[in-house]
Formats: structure tokens, C-alpha cells, sequence
């Protein structure tokens, strides 16, 4: 594990996500978006999280792009803004707010246990048996499917059921005015 | 506007590609026991196939899935994974217990089967979703 | 440099939360929430990171794999989990997006707001 | 079965959820049956498994079969029971209220709303039964995704709420989830017990902290306390009728008693735990006042309600804060009646709204006499909700007075009741509009459509949406007469493992 490598990879990802918030053009922001998804999936691969890095790969920077980018064709490209800004939270209020937010976060990322420390509380209590004892246990070499499909299978219906909910709710939202069924 | 690519370029890889991506897909989600991967993932990128096609070529191709068999197809995934947590109670373990399905394999084994058939039910519950989400986004702007 | 990692991610949901707050498209504020989302997952990810360590997958051959030599499994399952509950997310707000701008002709939050006094 | 009733109540709803659509494609009634059905048995089952743990103490049931803290466990005691039991009792009771059916003439949509209410109540349940604090944050997800979209029915203004509700929802539940990854990073453990025995003995006090903060904020916005309320009052007041009946009635409950079951049995007590709780009851107490007075100045009635669920969180996050027997009691009443009371209100003025077009407060002119029944309900309702006896709502605001001074606060005490006149004025301006002003001539004419055929006279609402409400206020007034068997049978044994 080196750690410089994770955190040029960490820096891409904060300068891509900063980029896709800032771009003028919300296609070229949908675009930097989806650079930021890579960069994350870099950093997740290079930190040993491969299963999340692959889904982050396919999710973030496939799926989730083309999804927005659908939508941006069919909304709007780039905003024409006429209201004036009224009563909104300014920049440097909104700066402020998340400057204390962080302050208070950092206080508590100080007392964490060092990046890589084998011996952190959460790599001692529950995880050593899903290593030393979940391929024997579950027939999952693979121990991340171990955890994820039996472990905590709950866990994993719950999100299937969650990306179903998903599905009908974009059904429902989209669907009120005309049954979709008839679309194609 | 339309929502379109179809250069010969574009037309010829998609045709090449298609196939192998649904081959890697199945890979990913029969193999997520021993290498990265599942059924998630696998879900995401068959879908990713099929959306592909689609924007390709657009809609005018008969291929790729009605929302009510996407929804179908998704509901079915969900539907086998609830079902072999509910086998499980039928056979006295608790509730997505693989251990208790009676197999007659080794324990690990068995429980590697029953982590195979909840894969394989996700995979489906998020294809069909990630279609149906695509196409439900999609095809707002003609159905007015 | 022991926790630049967490740090950098907390700086990240900053971002985000910044964009969120100040950022007037909606769409913006949208993947500003994606930014925010992905901090917590690097949070996840960092922790369960061990010195010297592989994946989490038995290497072919390890019979008795032990704790110190593989990362640990749990926070990545748990972020596979929350990476979908992402999507899911994204899905949803995509499809208001399209039925918003379908009513009000803009994504923009004063303008969206001014339509909805009228 | 019976030996399996903690998860049973959970992936019945879950497994209705996913057939519902299904059978939608080809039938709405039978969907909507489907769907009736399953949350009739996740009821029974609630039931079944609330006097099995009053019986028995708590059961602890493991899904997959693996022992915790490896796996997730179901733990139901008398307070997770309880609560099953009301959410199951009102999202049933909501889901029959027919409004769901007339989405629409699509029967696809009228399917998909009934699975997505299916879901949204398998969601709270599961939060209530988990034992596992990431599990807990799926299922939070499950039931924020269906509420979204279900709020989201209610026209033009409802989808800009619901897409606001959907960020800082999403925000909230992201820093919950960030709140578990501090405390899993300081014990090693996500199991809810599993962490109260280790968090004493965490190495470093402001990763604790922090978690803490997190959580609880997260768990604020989420149930909208008093300064972090800002998203709930568009996105409950133009829902259709159902959903913001079942969403404003029990999903801020939940969230409620997941900060009773975090500050009360997982974090130790005093310490940070003490003045999270010193914080909340403060802002819950500001809640009260401020939710009121907003409420008082709404002109639209289903927002002078949402406003008023601003303040009536406020009660039983105050119970929380003060923190001894009589007010925890008083808390727990409060969340079994406000969500009566509340699902009943929302219901009645839904009906208003169907049947005479009346949205404002000064519209409800006359329509005591056309709607006899929806006003009746809304009127019993109304007095439980200012707290006057014989209804549930007088108990449970008796009991957090009675808490308050045993704390020597006052404070609490005058925010208490000038909530509670406050809420009288703004609930009698309503009846008196109701009851004793003659109707305006010229007010909205009742839609053409008289569906199903009116039951109660001309005007009134057709059974399908009356019979759900008066349970609802039949229940209202029996919480408080039966109100001394309830604190007895469940709310002394929910709170008995709680040192106060």
C-alpha cells in the first residue's frame, strides 16, 4: 500500500469533482463528473478495494453518467438564468458554515486510527473471521461476496430491494401522465 | 431532439462489441465467488449493453426490452432472492439461512449455491431496473 | 500524512455540502450531493485499508488466510451497498429533474422558485 | 411460521412489493388487494410478535443463521414491538383510504403507488426491528426513496418539495452513515448492542464524539427538529392524502425512536449522550413555540398541519431531553397519539380538499354541515391534538409536564403550554370556520366525479375514504381512555431497560 499513490489519486478526485461543480457547460460538468467517478475507482482499486472499485467504474462513471447526460438532452444544457438571486444563502455565508463543519470534523479525524494501522479497532473485533474463517465458511473465496451475500445477505436484499424501489419510483414519477407500457 | 449516433463506425463496433460485453457480464456475475465482481455488477453491465444499442441505434431497432418485461425481469430477481430466503424458513433455518437448503453438499458449498442463486437474483432485479431507469428517462420527450 | 487520507476525504463532503448550499442549478446541486455521497465511501474505504496487505481475496493456494494479511472485507461490502443506494438515489432525483424542468421550462433554483409563485 | 415473526413482518411487505407491480400490469384492483393483504399480515404479525416479547422479553432473531456481531440481527423488545405495531396499524389504515386507487386512469400507476407504500412501511419497520446500524441506514434508504417519490404526487409545487426533500434527505442520511463509519472505526462493531459494550471502552473520546454528532444531526434533519426543518412543510403539504397521512404520522416517529434507541441503550449514559439530549430538548423546545406560531400564521390548511407536526416533534424530542421516567412516557404516548391523530387529520383534510375543493383555512366556511363525518374526525382529532381530555393527546402532554417538574424545569413547562393554547387557537380557527360561519355561496363546488356513490349524504366522502379516518379518530379517543392500560402493558416494560 503506498500511501502518495492514494493520495495523488484522492487530489485527482477532489480537483475533478471541484471542476464538474464549476464547469460553465453542464454537458463538460456531466463529463468531469464521470473523470471523478474514474479517479475514485483508481483510488478504491489502489487502496485493495477492488469489488468497489469495479462497481464505483461501472456505476459512477458508466451508468450514472449516461443517465445524466440523458437528461441533460432533455432538459437543458446550460442554464439561462433570469430570476435575480434573492434570498438565497450567499457563497461566503455558505463558505463560513462549511469552514466550522470542518473544523469540527477534522477535531474528530485526528483521534481516528492511522490509514493502514492492522491493529485499528476495526481491523481487530469483527472482520478477522470474515478473513481467517469466511472462504471455509461461505465457499466464497472471494471475501467481500462472503460478507456481502452471506454474511450480511440482508444487507444485499435490502439494496436490491432499494434499487427496485428506485426503478418504481422513477415509474411512478415518470409515469403519471401516460402508462409507459404503451411507449415504445 | 434526436437522440442518435448511427455513423458506420459507431454501428459496426456496437455490432462486434454486443456480444462480448454480454459474455463479460455473465462472467462477472457467475464468478463474483472467486474474483471481483457479482451480481451487481454484472447487472450494471448487461444493462450497459443493452443501453448501449439503444443509443446507437436509437428505438427504431426491435432490440432491447418493453419497461413491463424490464419491470418483469427486475421483479423476478427480487422475487428469487426474497424466495430463497423464504426456502430457507421452509427448510428450518432463519430467514436467507442457506445452510439449511437441503442439498446434500458439504455446508460451504451449499451456502456457496445458495450465494450463486442470490447473484444471479440480483443481477436480474438490477438489469431490469437500470433499463427501465434509462428508458423511463429516455423516452419522456416522445410519449408527449 | 497518517491521516491526509481522511482528511482529504472530509475536505470532499465539504465540497460537496459547499456546492450544495451555493450552486443555483439543480442539477449541480445533484452531483455536488454525488461528491458529498463518495467522501463518505473514501471514509469507508481508507478505513478499512491495513499496511502491506492484499485484496480481499484468497490467494490461490492460502489455506489458513490470516487477518493481517488480506484488508478487511467489511467497509467494502458496506460501500458496495451504499454506491447503489447512489444510484438508486440519482435515478429518482433524474426523473423529478425532467419532470420539473417539464413544468417550469428551468432547472435554475430562483427561477424554478419564482415559477412556483405564480 | 410463528418462530419467525420479527422478519415476517418486515419481507411481507417487501415480497407484496414486488408482486404488486407485477399484477398491476394487468389488474389494478387485484394489486391493490395484493397490497392490502400484505400489510393486513405484516399487522398480524406485528401483533403476534409484540405479545410473544411481552410474554418472553426481547427476542433476538438471526437472518442467515450467523451469530452476531458477524451477522444482522432482528432484536424486538417492548419499545421495537410497539412501534411495529403502530406502523404496520397506519400504514394499513392509510393504504386502505382510497385516493391511491383514482391515480390516474393508468392501473400500472395505481399498482406501482401501492408497492411503493408497501415499501416505504417495510423500510420503517425494518429500521424498527434492526439490531444492526447499517442495516439500519438500507432501510432508511428504502423508506426515503418510496416516500420521495409517493410525495412527489401531489402536482407542480410537490415535485420541487419532494426534489429539496430528496437532497437534504439524502445529505442527512449520509451523514448518519458517516456518523456509524466514526463509531465503526472506534469499535471495530456495527451491531447496536455489540456497540454499547464496547463504546465505554473506545479508545479516543472525540472519534466518539464526532460520530455522535453526526448521527444525531443526521437524525434532526431527518425528523425535522426545529432549526433543520426547512424541507417538511412543501413536502407534506400538496402529497396526495395517503401518503403525507402515513409519511407525517409515522416517518418522523421512526426517526424519533431511533435517537431514543441511540442515546438511550447504545451510547453510555451522560457523557456526550447527556448533552446531545441537554441540545435536543433545547431546540425541541424552540420547536414547539416556533412550529406553533408558524402553524398559526399558515393560511393553507394541510400546511398549517405540517407545521404543526414541526411542533409536535418538538413534544417528544423535549420527553427525550428531559430524560426521566414520567417524561420518556409522555414522549412515547405522544408518538403513538400524534401519529393517530395526525394520519386522521391529514386524512380528513385530504377529504375536504376531494370533495368541496377547500385548500385555505377561511375555505372550510360551512362544511361542518356537508361533510358531517370528515369534520366529526377532524374535530376529535383537533382536540386531542390541543390536549384536551377525554382524547390521548391530554396524557401524553400530562405525563411531559409531569417530567418537566420533576426536572425544575419551567422553561419546558411554558413551552409545553403555550404550545398547547397556541395549538387551540389555530385548531378552533378551523372549527369555528367549520361550524359556525355560513358557507359562502360562491365557495369551489364539489368535482363532478361522486365516484363510488355517496354514503353520509350529499356532499360527504365515499366509505372507501371515511372508513379509514374514523378508525383513526376512534382511535384517538380510545388511546386516551384506555390510556392507563397502554402505559402499563407497553410503554413501562419499552422503557424498562432504560436507566434514567
Amino acid at each position: 500500500m503506498i500511501a502518495p499513490l492514494d493520495v495523488f489519486f484522492l487530489l485527482l478526485v477532489l480537483v475533478s469533482g471541484i471542476a464538474a461543480l464549476a464547469a460553465r457547460d453542464l454537458l463538460a460538468g456531466v463529463i468531469a463528473f464521470s473523470a471523478f467517478s474514474l479517479f475514485a475507482a483508481m483510488l478504491f482499486a489502489s487502496l485493495g478495494a477492488l469489488d468497489v472499485a469495479f462497481t464505483e467504474a461501472a456505476v459512477g462513471a458508466a451508468i450514472t453518467t449516461v443517465l445524466f447526460v440523458t437528461v441533460i438532452f432533455r432538459t437543458e444544457r446550460t442554464a439561462a438564468p433570469t430570476a435575480r438571486r434573492a434570498g438565497r444563502l450567499p457563497a461566503a455565508a455558505a463558505g463560513v458554515a462549511c469552514v466550522v463543519a470542518g473544523a469540527a470534523l477534522l477535531k474528530g479525524v485526528t483521534g481516528l486510527p492511522a490509514v493502514g494501522d492492522p491493529d485499528s479497532p476495526s481491523s481487530r473485533h469483527v472482520s478477522p473471521r470474515y478473513i481467517e474463517r469466511g472462504p471455509a465458511e461461505t465457499g466464497a473465496p472471494n471475501m467481500v461476496t462472503g460478507v456481502l451475500a452471506d454474511y450480511r445477505g440482508y444487507d444485499t436484499l435490502g439494496e436490491t430491494v432499494v434499487i427496485f424501489t428506485g426503478g418504481l419510483a422513477c415509474l411512478l414519477i415518470l409515469g403519471r401522465t401516460r402508462p409507459p407500457a404503451e411507449r415504445r | 431532439m434526436k437522440f442518435r449516433f448511427g455513423s458506420p463506425v459507431l454501428d459496426t463496433a456496437v455490432r462486434l462489441l454486443t456480444p462480448f460485453i454480454l459474455l463479460f457480464a455473465a462472467y462477472v456475475v457467475a464468478h463474483g465467488h472467486y474474483s471481483p465482481g457479482g451480481g451487481f455488477q454484472g447487472g450494471v453491465i448487461l444493462a450497459a449493453a443493452l443501453i448501449l444499442v439503444n443509443l446507437v441505434h436509437g428505438r427504431d431497432v426491435r432490440w432491447g426490452l418493453r419497461p413491463s418485461t424490464s419491470l418483469s425481469i427486475a421483479a423476478a430477481g427480487l422475487a428469487l432472492y426474497v424466495g430463497i430466503g423464504f426456502l430457507a424458513i421452509a427448510f428450518g433455518g432463519t430467514f436467507l439461512d442457506y445452510g439449511a437448503l437441503p442439498l446434500g453438499l458439504p455446508p460451504p458449498q451449499v451456502r456457496a449455491v445458495g450465494t450463486f442463486g442470490i447473484e444471479v437474483g440480483v443481477g436480474m432485479a438490477v438489469m431490469g431496473v437500470m433499463v427501465l431507469l434509462f428508458d423511463a428517462l429516455m423516452a419522456w420527450e416522445q410519449s408527449r | 500524512m497518517e491521516h491526509a487520507i481522511h482528511v482529504l476525504a472530509t475536505l470532499l463532503l465539504l465540497v460537496g455540502l459547499h456546492g450544495m448550499l451555493t450552486r443555483r442549478h439543480l442539477m449541480r446541486k445533484l452531483m455536488a450531493m454525488n461528491l458529498l455521497q463518495v467522501a463518505v465511501i473514501v471514509f469507508f474505504i481508507a478505513l478499512a485499508a491495513k499496511s502491506g496487505a492484499q485484496p480481499p481475496i484468497t490467494a490461490v493456494g492460502d489455506a489458513a488466510p490470516r487477518a493481517h494479511d488480506y484488508v478487511n472485507p467489511l467497509p467494502h461490502a458496506l460501500m458496495l451497498t451504499a454506491i447503489v443506494v447512489g444510484v438508486a438515489t440519482n435515478g429518482v432525483a433524474l426523473a423529478l429533474l425532467i419532470r420539473i424542468h417539464r413544468r417550469y421550462g428551468t432547472l435554475d433554483e430562483p427561477d424554478v422558485i419564482l415559477g412556483m409563485r405564480e | 411460521m410463528s418462530a419467525h415473526l420479527p422478519v415476517l413482518m418486515v419481507v411481507l411487505p417487501l415480497a407484496g412489493a414486488v408482486v404488486v407491480p407485477v399484477v398491476g400490469l394487468a389488474s389494478a384492483r387485484a394489486a391493490r388487494a395484493l397490497a392490502l393483504l400484505a400489510l393486513v399480515l405484516a399487522h398480524l404479525c406485528a401483533v403476534g410478535a409484540l405479545r410473544v416479547v411481552l410474554a418472553n422479553g426481547t427476542w433476538r432473531y438471526r437472518l442467515g443463521g450467523w451469530a452476531p456481531p458477524w451477522g444482522i440481527e432482528y432484536v424486538v423488545d417492548a419499545l421495537a414491538g410497539g412501534m411495529a405495531v403502530l406502523v404496520s396499524f397506519v400504514a394499513l389504515l392509510t393504504a386502505l383510504h382510497a385516493r391511491y386507487s383514482h391515480e390516474g386512469r393508468n392501473p400500472l400507476n395505481v399498482a406501482t403507488s401501492h408497492a411503493l407504500h408497501l415499501l416505504l412501511a417495510a423500510g420503517l419497520l425494518g429500521i424498527v426491528v434492526t439490531g444492526d446500524a447499517f442495516n439500519l441506514y438500507v432501510f432508511l434508504e428504502i423508506s426515503a426513496l418510496s416516500a420521495y417519490a409517493l410525495l412527489a404526487g401531489g402536482g407542480a409545487r410537490a415535485e420541487v418539495a419532494a426534489f429539496r426533500y430528496l437532497l437534504i434527505g439524502t445529505v442527512a442520511a449520509s451523514f448518519y452513515l458517516l456518523g456509524i463509519g466514526y463509531l465503526y472505526a472506534a469499535t471495530g462493531t456495527l451491531n447496536l448492542a455489540d456497540l454499547a459494550a464496547r463504546l465505554p471502552q473506545a479508545p479516543d473520546a472525540g472519534v466518539v464524539g464526532t460520530g455522535l454528532a453526526l448521527i444525531v444531526i443526521g437524525l434532526a434533519v431527518k425528523i425535522a427538529l426545529f432549526p433543520l426543518h426547512g424541507w417538511l412543510p412543501d413536502a407534506y403539504a400538496y402529497a396526495p392524502a395517503p401518503t403525507s397521512a402515513f409519511v407525517s404520522s409515522v416517518m418522523g416517529k421512526v426517526g424519533a425512536y431511533v435517537v431514543l434507541r441511540f442515546l438511550f441503550f447504545v451510547f453510555p449514559a451522560g457523557g456526550q449522550a447527556g448533552r446531545a439530549l441537554d441540545l435536543l430538548g433545547l431546540a425541541a423546545a424552540a420547536a414547539i413555540v416556533a412550529g406553533s406560531v408558524m402553524a398559526l400564521a399558515q393560511r393553507d390548511l394541510r400546511r398549517m398541519l405540517a407545521y404543526s407536526s414541526v411542533a409536535q416533534t418538538g413534544y417528544i424530542m423535549l420527553g427525550f431531553g428531559l430524560g426521566n421516567a414520567a417524561a420518556l412516557t409522555g414522549a412515547l404516548l405522544h408518538v403513538v397519539n400524534h401519529a393517530v391523530m395526525k394520519a386522521c387529520l391529514f386524512l380528513s383534510a385530504g377529504n375536504l380538499l376531494a370533495r368541496t375543493g377547500a385548500a385555505g383555512v377561511d375555505e372550510c366556511r360551512g362544511v361542518g354541515a356537508r361533510l358531517p363525518v370528515t369534520m366529526g374526525a377532524f374535530g376529535v382529532a383537533a382536540v386531542s391534538m390541543i390536549g384536551l381530555p377525554p382524547a390521548g393527546g391530554f396524557f401524553s402532554k400530562w405525563y411531559l409536564v409531569q417530567g418537566a417538574l420533576e426536572r425544575g424545569a419551567w422553561i419546558y413547562v411554558a413551552a409545553i403550554v403555550a404550545g398547547s393554547a397556541l395549538t387551540a387557537v389555530y385548531m378552533f380557527r378551523v372549527l369555528e370556520a367549520a361550524y359556525f360561519r355560513p358557507a359562502a355561496p360562491s365557495a369551489a363546488s364539489p368535482p363532478a366525479e361522486a365516484a363510488n356513490g355517496p354514503l353520509f349524504g350529499p356532499g360527504e366522502a365515499p366509505a372507501g375514504m371515511l372508513v379509514p379516518m374514523l378508525i383513526l379518530a376512534l382511535a384517538a379517543l380510545g388511546l386516551g381512555v384506555f390510556n392507563q392500560a397502554l402505559v402499563d402493558g407497553v410503554v413501562a416494560p419499552a422503557l424498562a431497560g432504560v436507566a434514567s
